[in-house]
């Protein structure tokens, strides 16, 4: 005992000198954060995979500075994320931070953004308050009241009138219930119950069984990607689709990453959402093509779109400040920015630093022998509604 | 003169078996009183009974005249009934010094303090160092307990009865298990025993109960068959036929 | 040997076993000077010595008190939020706070020790785990007090002794946590060699024998369960001070479950097993997940398993032999 | 209210088929193995590549998943935990969560992080009304084959040679041992087969659970509640323990959402504070 204490010691003392960073290069650093463990993996994986593809695309260099990533894992843990977000502004000097899986993780962060004036691009996290938290941050997910409210005011302009909505307890699952119930019921729809699933859930039953009793014109879904598979095949299993319930739902729910994977289930559920990997366009066709090959064909779903388009903002901003812009200027010159990103047309708002993008409608159906979700409908240019214009 | 322990019409039921049946006992200061009677007679139960273990269904305990009947353990040994184990019941991690010193500050009403260091009062040193030299303990007293022979364990669980300042000690077979060689110190040890402490010693082996007690008890099925003078008690048919009788056999 | 002799030498050995030792003061002398010398490390040293205050906690319930919990972040998430919410509510000097804080984890910690006194190691295990996830539900459950899933924001403190502000490099967090466990540390290693101290490993070592000795044995474990919540709130309060965020991963199974392994890895019953081990855990982890942040837990895994595999006894061998041979070396 | 019930039970059966090889070790040999879920991992994903990837039919791949998840508990039982058993349960805890990591972490690397859907033969997906009683075919089917198995399981103990030897092992293994039972042999076979149910399990379970690297850590605790609360003799009590677990969450879910995660973990403290043993605890056990 008393000599792991001194090992211990000893270690403690040799440790600092050995792990510090060699001084900072002249090279613009992204510290990149992400849940590359824990349940929020696949986020992490995707968004990490579609940046690489982006730097590889777009070369290392912008404005004459050396583009470095640097990728730090948090496992979805909101003090980690912090800590690890301060440790890259202070030791690493890095000039933006990036990523953010989760709203906790990003909402965490964003003191840190603010008092290093270090922009934070949020590639992930969608509920809509996380970008007044400081003005550093700039979003190029998607915020959920923008497609949930999307939802609300199709849904009730297809005749369908009674709403049972089940949302996932958290977060996001609260936003989208809040926005999709708004617009519903302003539309003139009427909401049977609201039922919210824990986070940690491992069966879907006893809420369906509830659906089932309620005989509703149709289920409103909001799962996190990954649980939305489980919920649609016992929706099937339980028979409701032949009970005439129609199942809607938010893009998450038929994630591209997993559609084929989950199977004919899904088959015509229609959901509202800002990427489709079957979105028309010689854009997404290179971007959904490039991706693939880079990583043993697995189809990019939202996210990795979402950090796709993250990078083109940072790179953008490089651009237009010349590579010597600190980090308020960088912000400045992502206000307002726009581009076509392989979902279609997308803007940051000048004034919110949220994201402004068409939200589609789409079904799923087959093609060349794949499930994808097929767009039928957009609605352009939808801003967060939960920010006042 | 009151009793040092008494016990009246003690009853315990388990469900429709009685295991102790009307046992009254009284036990003089400074008596060396021994309990006998055959396996399955009831005497884990009266031991139990007697140190709060278990509650009577009916019956009073004294100790010293006062009801110690639904006093809760740790109150009992304050009171000073105190008891050793038939299996070794001690601090493997700890050294006899510090088994015993944790008693002794007990004793002392020292062990509710968060703050003192142990060792640094010296009634505990000298009450403990007492104990230890009492029962040739000094000189392994700083020795892990799982590493004592087995005798001295045993001698150890005798000397931390003692440490508790016990006014009735109840001694669970002290010489089970003590191979031959080693059971002489156990007789010492019993023989150092302070005269003014009342012994209620439960063993089975004979020769070890008459060596020591004065006045024996006889339980079968959980009621006292006699009580009287060692050669009473030897010379009555009764106790040969049901307990010297089978022990001759196994 | 005469008596006075006898009492000499029994005199000493009790003393030695609170004496200090020279590695001792090495350590904290070690962490002293991290403080000074690795300002570059304070953020990651702040969590570690947050973490280790935490484990140094569980130490004493599961060390001391033998009592196997993987609930222990009740206690953590209760004094994370009950900070946090204190400063929102105007309480904003740091050591106030962490002193309210303490005292409600306290309460809480004697109010659940009522459920552990009882039953086998997996039935403690799962009582306390499932606290916590009846405390985490809560929480979830009152987004109005505690932010819910987003976490309790605006949860800013005061300067420290209204002198040092917070700041974004962490050495003022990090001087701060250093100094509280530093204190908390002394009052704990004063309390486990004292008598009552005594009492609590005697439960933990022999329950029968203990009550036997009249010690109540429920209430020494009521009082170490209680005085160890207060130990893991205050660590969580640390953690909500010097991160001014608090998110439901406080009062996760995963913060127990990393704790129990680094307080093993440190090793049970002397008090610095908590530290050591969430040093060692959490730097390793650090080092590890910057080299491959995707698989990290395949190299964690492999060492704690080869840990185990080769024995703890030999591993500490190691650097016993190599400091016999420094020592050989310079005479 | 009976769908429920039937629901409550296809879960429960799950849980007891996932978690019977756990109570049997910790009862067995008192080994606290908390990477127990990472073989009803194996097993599910070896189901997943079996079928979706190289076209095995289901009811062929569920079989192997068994096979599979048992083989890789009797290597590991051989290299790796025989020489646990005597550490204590804290080592025990260390050992299997690295075990845990490093599984989670290897499946992440080898399949990939998303989550993986077992193709079903179309007819499981059909479902039938019986009584008023709404009965998934999926749900019938893990009755059916958890309920043969837990039949087997206990006539297997109750009955052979094998699980005479296993109970004598279990009562005392110095004394098994100088009646000259192989216990290491017993041990082994146990594991194994133990470890194979719980693949079993994952295979079957991947529909309702779902299944990606995170599922050892995910469903831990809950077959940690399955032998906690039905204690560690015999097979009686994790079967009564997870089918009450099935039936309780899933009524509790139906019945108050807004309860629903309480609801377990509160019955779970009261019965244990009620038998801190679990509810069919062996006499005078640990």
């Amino acid at each position: 005992m008393k000599n792991l204490l001194a090992a211990a010691s000893l270690l403690a003392a040799l440790i600092g000198p050995a792990v510090s960073p060699a001084a900072a290069e002249d090279a613009f650093k992204i510290g990149l954060i992400l849940p590359m463990t824990g349940p929020s993996q696949s986020t992490g994986k995707q968004i990490n995979a579609a940046v690489k593809l982006f730097m590889q695309q777009n070369g290392d260099e912008v404005a004459g500075r050396k583009v470095e990533i640097i990728l730090r894992d948090d496992a979805g843990v909101a003090d980690t994320t912090r800590r690890v977000a301060q440790e890259l502004v202070v030791k690493d000097h890095v000039s933006v931070l990036a990523g953010f899986g989760l709203t906790p993780l990003a909402l965490a962060t964003a003191p840190i953004a603010t008092q290093a004036k270090v922009p934070m691009v949020v590639m992930a996290a969608a509920t809509s308050v996380i970008t007044e938290k400081s003005p550093f941050i700039v979003r190029t997910a998607q915020v959920m009241p923008q497609v949930a409210s999307t939802m609300g005011t199709w849904t009730a302009g297809q005749g369908i009138k009674k709403v049972v909505t089940i949302v996932t307890d958290y977060g996001p699952g609260i936003d989208a219930e809040t926005w999709f119930v708004k617009n519903f019921q302003a539309a003139g729809g009427e909401i049977q119950s609201s039922l919210r699933v824990p986070l940690a859930n491992p069966d879907f039953a006893p809420f369906l069984q509830r659906v089932r009793d309620a005989q509703p014109d149709a289920v409103f879904v909001f799962t996190p990607s990954g649980q939305g598979a489980a919920f649609i095949k016992q929706f099937i299993e339980r028979g409701l689709d032949k009970s005439g319930i129609r199942l809607i739902a938010l893009g998450d729910v038929t994630d591209d990453d997993q559609l084929n994977a989950m199977g004919d289930a899904t088959l015509g559920v229609v959901t509202a959402g800002p990427y489709s990997a079957a979105h028309p366009g010689a854009v997404n066709a290179k971007f959904v093509a490039a991706f693939k090959a880079a990583n043993s064909d697995l189809r990019p779903n939202f996210m990795a779109v979402f950090g796709y388009d993250g990078m083109q903002a940072i790179y953008d901003a490089i651009k237009k400040t010349n590579g010597k812009g600190d980090g308020s200027a960088l912000i400045e010159a992502m206000k307002g920015a726009a581009w076509e990103s392989p979902r279609g047309p997308m803007q940051i708002d000048a004034k919110t630093r949220d994201i402004i993008q068409d939200v589609y409608l789409r079904k799923v159906e087959k093609k060349d022998g794949e499930l994808y979700n097929i767009e039928f409908g957009s609605v352009p240019k939808v801003r967060d509604p939960a920010k006042p214009e | 003169m009151t009793a040092a322990l008494e016990t009246t019409n003690l009853l315990r039921r388990f469900g429709g078996l009685v295991a102790t049946n009307d046992v009254s006992m009284c036990l003089a200061r400074g008596a060396r009183h021994a309990l006998i009677g055959p396996n399955g007679a009831g005497k884990t139960t009266l031991i139990n009974l007697l140190t709060g273990v278990l509650a009577p269904s009916s019956g009073t305990i004294r100790l010293d005249g006062a009801d110690i009947t639904t006093a809760s353990r740790s109150r009992r040994v304050e009171l000073g009934l105190v008891r050793t184990f038939q299996i070794n019941q001690l601090f493997p991690g700890f050294t006899p010094l510090q088994t015993v010193g944790l008693a002794v500050s007990r004793r002392l009403g020292l062990d509710r303090n968060m703050w003192r260091r142990i060792g640094s009062d010296p009634r505990v040193i000298e009450g403990s160092v007492d104990v230890l030299e009492r029962f040739d303990l000094i000189d392994v007293m700083n020795r892990p307990t799982a590493t004592l022979p087995y005798g001295k364990q045993r001698l150890l669980e005798i000397a931390v009865a003692i440490a508790c300042g016990p006014r009735v000690l109840l001694l669970d077979e002290p010489a089970a298990g003590v191979p031959e060689g080693e059971r002489g110190e156990i007789m010492d040890g019993l023989a150092a025993l302070p005269a003014d402490v009342t012994v209620l010693l439960i063993e089975h082996d004979m020769d070890l109960v008459f060596r020591f007690a004065d006045r024996i008890s006889v339980l079968v099925s959980g009621a006292l068959l006699l009580e009287g003078t060692a050669s009473e008690v030897a010379a009555d048919p009764r106790v040969r036929a049901v307990y010297l009788g089978d022990a001759s056999h196994g | 040997m005469s008596r006075a002799e006898n009492i000499a030498l029994a005199a000493a050995s009790l003393r030695k076993v609170s004496a200090v030792r020279a590695a001792e003061i090495a350590f904290w002398l070690a962490a002293l000077a991290a403080f000074a010398l690795l300002p570059d490390q304070a953020l990651l040293l702040s969590e570690v010595t947050i973490t280790g205050l935490f484990a140094l906690s569980l130490d004493l319930v599961l060390g001391y008190g033998g009592i196997v919990s993987l609930g222990h972040a009740a206690f953590f998430g209760a004094g994370a939020y009950a900070a946090g919410l204190l400063t929102k509510m105007g309480v904003t000097d740091p050591l106030l706070g962490l002193a309210l804080s303490a005292a409600a984890t306290a309460l809480l910690g004697f109010v659940t020790s009522f459920l552990v006194l009882r039953g086998s190691d997996l039935t403690r295990i799962m009582v306390t785990l499932a606290v916590a996830v009846l405390l985490k539900e809560i929480a979830n459950r009152i987004p109005g007090i505690t932010g819910g899933a987003d976490g309790l924001q605006g949860v800013a403190p005061g300067p420290v002794l209204g002198i040092w502000e917070f700041d974004i490099f962490g050495q003022v967090g990090f001087g701060y946590s250093l100094a509280v466990t530093f204190v908390l540390f002394l009052i704990a290693r004063r309390f486990v060699v004292s008598p009552f101290g005594w009492s609590i490993r005697a439960v933990k070592e022999n329950q029968l024998r203990t009550s036997a000795i009249g010690i109540p044995v429920s209430r020494r474990l009521i009082v170490v369960y209680t005085l160890a919540a207060a130990y893991a709130g205050t660590a969580g309060a640390l953690l909500a001070q010097t991160t001014q965020f608090v998110s439901l991963d406080v009062l996760e199974f995963h913060r127990s479950a990393n704790l129990m392994l680094m307080l093993v890895i440190g090793g049970t019953g002397y008090l610095y097993g908590g530290l050591i081990g969430a040093l060692l855990f959490k730097l390793v982890q650090d080092a590890i997940a910057n080299i491959t942040p995707e698989y990290w837990e395949f190299w964690i895994g492999l060492l704690l398993v080869i840990l185990v595999l080769i024995g703890r006894d030999r591993i500490e061998a190691i650097p016993r032999a190599l400091l016999r041979r420094l020592r050989g070396a310079t005479p | 209210m009976l769908t429920n019930l039937f629901d409550g039970l296809a879960y429960g059966m799950l849980l007891f088929v996932m978690a019977c090889g756990l109570s049997v070790t910790l009862g067995l040999m008192n080994l606290i193995n908390l990477a127990h879920g990472a073989f009803a991992m194996a097993g599910g994903y070896v189901t997943a590549v079996l079928v979706n990837r190289l076209g095995v039919p289901f009811f062929a791949a569920l079989p192997l998943a068994f096979v599979a998840s048992a083989l890789i508990g009797l290597v590991l039982e051989r290299t790796l935990y025989v020489h646990v058993y005597r550490k204590s349960h804290l080592e025990q805890v260390l050992f299997s969560i690295g075990l845990v990591f490093m599984a989670m972490s290897g499946v992440s690397y080898l399949v990939g992080s998303e989550q993986q859907f077992i193709k079903l033969p179309a007819f499981l997906a059909n479902r039938y009304e019986v009584l008023g009683v709404s009965i998934g075919a999926y749900r019938l089917l893990i009755i059916g084959v958890c309920g043969v198995l837990a039949l087997v399981l206990q006539l297997a103990v109750a009955r052979t040679r094998f699980g005479a030897q296993l109970r004598a092992a279990v009562d005392d293994p110095v004394v098994a041992r100088g009646l000259g039972i192989h216990v290491d042999l017993v041990f082994a076979a146990t594991f194994a087969v133990g470890s194979g149910l719980a693949g079993l399990g994952g295979a079957l379970g991947a529909e309702i659970l779902g299944l990606d690297p995170t599922f050892p850590v995910k469903y831990m605790v809950y077959f940690l509640i399955v032998v906690a609360v039905g204690g560690s003799a015999g097979m009686t009590g994790p079967l009564v323990a997870a089918v009450l677990l099935g039936v309780a969450d899933v009524a509790g879910k139906y019945y108050a959402p807004q309860f629903g995660a309480f609801i377990i973990y509160a019955l779970m403290i009261v019965i244990l504070l009620w038998r801190p043993q679990g509810l069919f605890a062996k006499a005078g056990g640990r």
